[in-house]
């Protein structure tokens, strides 16, 4: 091998809101992130909350009806984002109330983490309601020690 | 996901493996049944081999921790490492549970 | 669950050309056919001539340099179409040598066939190079006892 | 991949399991190595719990029945299914080795 291409990654699916889809959806833009200057552990990150936000969609986006999802993925300049839209039910991740974690276990909520996490790992979340539809787009900026230019 | 759970004096120990995920929490759950089933009310988690845990997978640690202080005991976390260590960290776990360096240093807080 | 939408699946995926990534680029293309009408043999079929397309030009496509795999996939009217693309070197999956089938083991080559199993597996399968580039496409009509209407 | 061989009289059965694909052939490979060192010169191949099998597995059976020619025996096929069979089939393979229902049929043309 003589020299690099641009590590070149970018990624759109469109599936069905069902969890057997998961992977097919997570897989391809953790290969677009590990090409990145992330590092391993925010492509972790990244996993998990791609993870939360999607199982959140096939379980509550669409109560009465079967819906899609779609991924896209592609690095700007300085950063990764990824995109998740679909068309079920208004729901902003961004301002969702989360539990209360300075709580001691018996008052403590046991849903709600996955809100959290997603907003806890992620470097930007941003949400808008558009027409009928749910965008949300997860940053993460290139800021890692292995940045190679 | 792999569990294998062993008493060790008076608590047991459950060494979970891979990946605890929105697909492997139930059979996570299911691996903690024994532990749950017996009469030590100590449970200390050696997450040393644990790679990535969702939601799903937290969820279980919750529920597991209220049985078990239920029955007087408490679960106790020792040797999560990198990105998993962030996210028990992030989820308020070491405010609730006591999380060590070592499986042995976890069973000496017992 | 009150109605079906329609099945709804199209894929866009470009990573780097390296194994690590077949399941990335083969497990949304298989979601998508598994939500037509094609049956579990023919999605198998496809999986089959997937990874031989995609293992090849990880392989053979970049000998001396890095370089990336397109993959799309979207049904049409009466069949799903998959395209592959490179922009390594020249090679024409339709018109590549098979090995000889027919001779007994001695004289039986190892190799090749791959090649021979996306040939026979798909239903079409069409190459053309444009530019640097080489086009594959893979086409499985919907033709299963299963098809809904 | 899951793969685990027996010997059953004057040969050996490799009971092959799950998917071998261009990840999995070699640990398929590596798998057959412990058949091919022993004095058995035939092996029949259980296919009923094969899933899935891509070009790289299918050249693993051709270079196991030269091996296993070149001592004077050969390999048996038995019980492919489903996409599995045809891909054997396509690949011309039951011309080139005899294919059987069940082992025990295979085993019975030894
Ligand atoms: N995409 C969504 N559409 C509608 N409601 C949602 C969506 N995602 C999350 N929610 C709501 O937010 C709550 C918190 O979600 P989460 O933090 O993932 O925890 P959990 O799923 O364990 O309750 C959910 O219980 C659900 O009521
Ligand atoms: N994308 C490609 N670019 C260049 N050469 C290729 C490509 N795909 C296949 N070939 C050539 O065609 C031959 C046959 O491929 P295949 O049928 O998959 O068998 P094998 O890889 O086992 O040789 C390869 O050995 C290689 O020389």
């Amino acid at each position: 091998m003589q020299r690099s291409d641009p590590p070149g990654g970018a990624v759109f699916i469109e599936l069905p809101a069902r969890l057997e889809n998961l992977q097919a959806f997570i897989a391809p833009v953790l290969a677009v992130a590990r090409a990145l200057p992330l590092g391993e552990e925010r492509c972790s990150n990244l996993e998990l909350a791609l993870e939360e936000s999607l199982v959140n969609i096939c379980n509550y986006a669409y109560p009465d009806r079967d819906g899609t999802v779609r991924i896209s993925s592609r690095p700007e300049q300085d950063r990764l984002i990824v995109g998740i839209e679909d068309n079920g039910i208004a729901f902003s991740l961004v301002e969702a109330a989360v539990p209360d974690l300075s709580v001691d276990l018996p008052d403590r909520k046991i849903g709600g983490l996955g809100v959290h996490l997603v907003r806890s790992l992620m470097d930007e979340v941003r949400y808008r309601r558009e027409a009928d539809r749910n965008l949300l787009e997860l940053v993460l900026f290139f800021h890692d020690a292995e940045v190679s230019t | 996901m792999e569990i294998d759970v062993q008493v060790e004096g008076k608590a047991l120990v459950a060494c979970v493996r891979g990946r605890v995920d929105t697909v492997s929490a139930a059979a996570f759950e299911k691996g903690l049944a024994y532990a749950l089933s017996r009469e030590e009310k100590w449970l200390v988690f050696d997450l040393s081999g644990l790679e990535y845990i969702s939601s799903a997978g937290l969820r279980v640690f919750l529920t597991t921790a209220r049985k078990l202080k239920a029955k007087g005991g408490d679960i106790r976390l020792a040797a999560a490492q990198g990105s998993v260590k962030k996210v028990f960290q992030v989820s308020g776990f070491f405010t609730l549970f006591k999380h060590l360096d070592t499986k042995e240093a976890a069973l000496a807080t017992i």
